[in-house]
């Protein structure tokens, strides 16, 4: 028997395989094919303090390997999840995680107090990443000032595990990493989706309403993985990594690059069985190695 | 229906190409055979499809079931074909894999044996048109199907479907049936003798549709085929704005009753 | 009959397709299949002041529509480059570019010293964005002060156009850009690789020599087109767009996005003929659409 | 020759395959046929091929020539399964199509009628080495061919090039020729009796030999199997360090003289 268990701070985790923020809903819709407790955890999709409608149509633009979305935080506010989505969720057996946005500082504070209440919810992402908004969003990750504000003012306010997801879009990930680490994250995730865009030329118009959006999936994996191997040997803290992860073979490359726990975002889409097929794999691939412990993959890469 | 039945709401699942053939210049029948039993498929849903053949393609492809064989495990699809995505479906070999993701969305509202039904299909949208007309298990005395096409090269037949419905044709250079859009045939004259309308078919059509049945105050459901990434809830690419805000067409619809819609 | 001549600067280009520099060599690599007097201009590969080994073996790893290089500027150095290529080469008729780098300040200049001199170079593509070599190369090109100098002190040493080759793993891509055009740059180029890595699972070691490398291909297109969107929109110079162009398609879709001309690059290595299929694409796109001149195509995304 | 014969020094070109069957447990043979004339191609010379079936694919493969038929206009290919693309060949269809780049890089200087030859092939190598033996017209006195495989079932059917060449065979089993790697076979007891070794196969079965041969100072050819992106000499990822510096596999190779690499 090997273990797959990981810690992320007071976060535990059965297995590092969790599912990405705004590609497996609430996890109810992933519960209409297999039992969601076999999941390492859930990343609840963004949630902001009201209510937002999103983007205008079309959100969606396919590139080669990947995918261009301009979703654009569509959600129903944090006290409609507290009051209609919560209850139904909650007791599934595996840790859920808020991602938690904001356009000011203030908003992420008041979005995080809450979250702080709710018993079965041990652990946020403050999501400081997002491509999609007009505010806020993506500002708050490009630079370590205010990085390090939103990181401090919600560690604050927060009492359990805080993750931050972090930009690609920036010169020095590792940078930024270390800002946050600086304030008080007990973890960073990463990666975000790089800032895209996609065009019909025979139209001569955008793919997307907001013209540019966020590109996920294999595509941007080689540049994610660099960026987890750049981030783990910067900070102390547990980084979990993504960004085009499709099966276990790329999770053990983000394992051996430095991630402790690794999400797959955009592969569901494609096959909601992807994150079962990669705790299999990761099983698998351990006992081919003869290795019993997942966490001694975590940076193991030979160079 | 036998009783190997699948019991997940929805499945991943391998199908053998059993038969793919051109109905058409533009459409295909493509028949696909499951290893174990199917789930219960109602008329307007569908499934996203894994196009194996095409290195350009990421993203799978929606399409409706046209047909569903619980017995021989099998189902249908009628692709028309329009881009990369439909064109690599067509080009498949009979014995060859398809990976589904099956069934999503919500379906038509089924017909009683009271309803008086008006049915319009454009393009592909007849698939899930006929289905509904099946499935209802309607007579011609009851349901009407109204079918438009560009030309009478691009009509599929009907002819299992006769004793399910009566059919009206029309096409816009007038080498079958009336000339015209559907929307121009004689039957939209007089619209009260329906209390359904449904239609599937391109968004200028069911727009045209929904705005006569809006008129009349008749129940009338259409099915959208915005773009989809994931097709079972969780992206939120494929939304429509409706009186309930943003739904998801994948979900909540891609049958929606067009009293909801912002149209 | 369209008109596929465009004007970089003084630079004046039959048609506004031209060879990456790194991926068509000195131009005899691709007249082994064709005419190269067809193409809009060869970026000749990247030239250092003195002889360089590049990066030891393995150099490339494949990756989702795309490939990772880690070629590290082999070349045998300007001075060799002007006594046995430069004679081979100096009368394709089509303009020949050297693409310009250094390790420092001084080596870039002298390498532009020399190139300055032959008749046939109407055009340096300045490099300040290699990401494969230790000093120098994307550190120029990743913050605007350094950015400003090279570019400053390099544009009194050459009279003939030059081009700027900006690089993608920046934050604000926009903001280079007006950088190297206050201090005189005739035309920016964009993007070079992104920096990424590959990892093979089973051995657990890079499959770079150098871990990390530079991503290239269909996978970064639609990141280079949105930076060929901003660029063209902060500046007033014309923008060559690169980043993952496989057909004519693709082409247009950079035109749309503000650039004037563009380079092929990966694709060459799928197949050498692209640029010739692309200028075919590019005329019959302009016919099918009656637009008389591809200059009309730029920037001309509706939005 | 055929009058057709391409002009260009290389070329980018659709075949058709007109067969592609399994030899042996690793090994299929695909040969392919060209609507044009077939340049001039020499034992050593490789081709890039675009693999069209495989989403996970995006550059090309190279392969050696094994065979070529001017007047047939055909090539073919030794394909052993090593990954994803070279499985992706083996599993075409006859009658599909093949993108080539051809030919590509310099072949093996070809022995004339006095030269007495060594030539040494190891899985998939064993391909140029028949070619080259076929091309020289050499004949079993003058040439000897030695072939390396894990096991019997390993080993490809050389009836066609015993005309050309002695065979000796080994197998890691025993279970054909004598037991052990291609390098402990007697005849590389005694190596003064030839003044020319070739060498083709893996890695440490080529460094084997060149050691052998340059001890005993003879003229040594090896093929070295570099990952490759171009194929042509642009890209500069497949160097090989030589004592002439860095040297592209594609187009200063894939064929050296042992002389020349730092081995
Ligand atoms: C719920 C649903 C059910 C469907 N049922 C059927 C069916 O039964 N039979 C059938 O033939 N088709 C059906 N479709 C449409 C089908 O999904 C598209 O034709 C297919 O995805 C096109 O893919 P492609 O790769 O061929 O086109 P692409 O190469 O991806 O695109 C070609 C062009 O078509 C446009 N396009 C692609 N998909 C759509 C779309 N969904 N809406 C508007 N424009 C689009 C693209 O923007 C592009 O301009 C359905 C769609 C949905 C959402
Ligand atoms: C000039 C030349 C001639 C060749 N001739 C033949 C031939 O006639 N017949 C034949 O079967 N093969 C030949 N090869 C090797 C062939 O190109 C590889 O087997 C093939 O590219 C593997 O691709 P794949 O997609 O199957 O493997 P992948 O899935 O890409 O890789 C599988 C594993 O093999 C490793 N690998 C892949 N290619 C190579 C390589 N070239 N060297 C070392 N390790 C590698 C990968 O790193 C990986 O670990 C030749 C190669 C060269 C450069
Ligand atoms: C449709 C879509 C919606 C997303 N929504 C969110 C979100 O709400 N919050 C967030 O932090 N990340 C969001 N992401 C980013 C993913 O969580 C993930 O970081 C990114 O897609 C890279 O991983 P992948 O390549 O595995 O998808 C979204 C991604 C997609 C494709
Ligand atoms: C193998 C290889 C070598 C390269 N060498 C250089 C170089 O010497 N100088 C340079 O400015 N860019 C170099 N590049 C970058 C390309 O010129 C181009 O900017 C990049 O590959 C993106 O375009 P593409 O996706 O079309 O390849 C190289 C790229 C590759 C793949
Ligand atoms: S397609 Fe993903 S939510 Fe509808
Ligand atoms: S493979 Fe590109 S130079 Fe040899």
């Amino acid at each position: 028997m090997v273990n797959l268990a990981v810690k992320i701070k007071d976060l535990e985790l059965k297995n590092p395989v969790m599912t990405a923020s705004g590609t497996s809903g609430f996890g109810e819709e992933l519960a209409d094919f297999y039992d969601v407790d076999k999941l390492g955890a859930i990343l609840l999709k963004g949630t902001t303090l009201r209510n937002r409608d999103g983007n205008p149509y079309p959100r969606m633009a396919e590139t080669a390997s990947g995918m261009l979305n301009a979703v654009g935080l569509q959600n129903k506010g944090i006290d409609y999840f507290i009051e209609n989505i919560y209850p139904r969720i909650k007791d599934y057996n595996t840790p859920l995680i808020v991602n938690v946005n904001g356009s000011t500082i203030e908003e992420y504070i008041e979005v995080t107090q809450r979250v702080n209440e709710l018993d079965k919810i041990p652990a946020i992402e403050l999501n400081i990443s997002c491509p999609n908004v007009k505010e806020g969003g993506m500002l708050f990750g490009t630079s370590c000032a205010s990085a390090e504000t939103v990181t401090r003012e919600v560690r604050k306010a927060y009492s359990k595990t805080l993750i931050v997801k972090l930009s690609p879009n920036v010169t020095d990930i590792a940078e930024i990493a270390r800002a946050v680490e600086s304030e008080g994250a007990d973890s960073v995730s990463l990666v975000n989706t790089f800032l895209g865009m996609a065009i019909d030329a025979e139209k001569r118009i955008p793919l997307l309403s907001t013209i540019t959006g966020g590109l996920s999936g294999p595509a941007i994996k080689p540049i994610a993985l660099r960026m987890v191997w750049q981030v783990s040997r910067a900070v102390k803290i547990p980084v979990i990594g993504m960004g085009g992860i499709m099966n276990a073979t790329d999770a053990i490359e983000f394992f051996l690059a430095g991630a402790t726990a690794i999400q797959v975002g955009t592969a569901i889409f494609r096959d909601p069985f992807t994150p079962l097929q990669i705790i299999d794999g990761l099983e698998d691939y351990l006992n081919r190695h003869q290795i019993d412990d997942i966490c001694k993959l975590v940076g193991a890469l030979k160079y | 229906m036998p009783s190997n039945r699948i019991r997940m709401k929805k499945n991943v699942g391998e199908f053998t190409i059993v038969s793919n053939s051109a109905l058409n210049n533009t459409n295909y029948h493509i028949c696909l055979q499951s290893d174990i039993g199917l789930p219960d498929i109602a008329p307007g849903q569908f499934t996203n499809v894994d196009i194996p053949n095409n290195k350009d393609i990421f993203l799978r492809r929606p399409f409706s079931f046209f047909d569903v064989d619980y017995e021989k495990k099998t189902v249908s699809l009628l692709v028309k074909i329009l881009g990369r995505g439909s064109k690599s479906l067509t080009e498949l070999k009979v014995g060859s894999k398809l990976n589904l993701v099956y069934p999503l969305g919500r379906g038509f509202t089924i017909p009683d044996k009271n309803d008086k039904v008006l049915a319009v299909g454009g393009g592909s949208g007849v698939a899930p048109i006929l289905q509904l007309a099946k499935t209802a298990g309607s007579s011609p005395g009851q349901m009407h199907i109204a079918i438009g096409a560009r030309s009478a090269e691009d009509h599929i037949s009907i002819a299992d479907y006769l004793q399910f419905a009566q059919f009206y044709f029309t096409t816009e250079d007038g080498s079958l049936g009336e000339k015209g859009f559907v929307t121009d045939h004689p039957i939209f004259h007089d619209l009260t003798q329906y209390n359904r309308i449904y239609a599937c078919g391109p968004l200028p059509m069911m727009k045209a549709i929904a705005a006569r049945a809006k008129e009349a105050e008749i129940f009338c459901e259409v099915s959208l085929e915005n773009l989809m990434a994931c097709g079972f809830g969780v992206c939120l690419c494929c939304i429509e704005p409706t009186v309930k805000g943003n739904l998801c067409v994948c979900t909540d619809g891609p049958v929606f009753n067009i009293k909801d819609l912002k149209w």
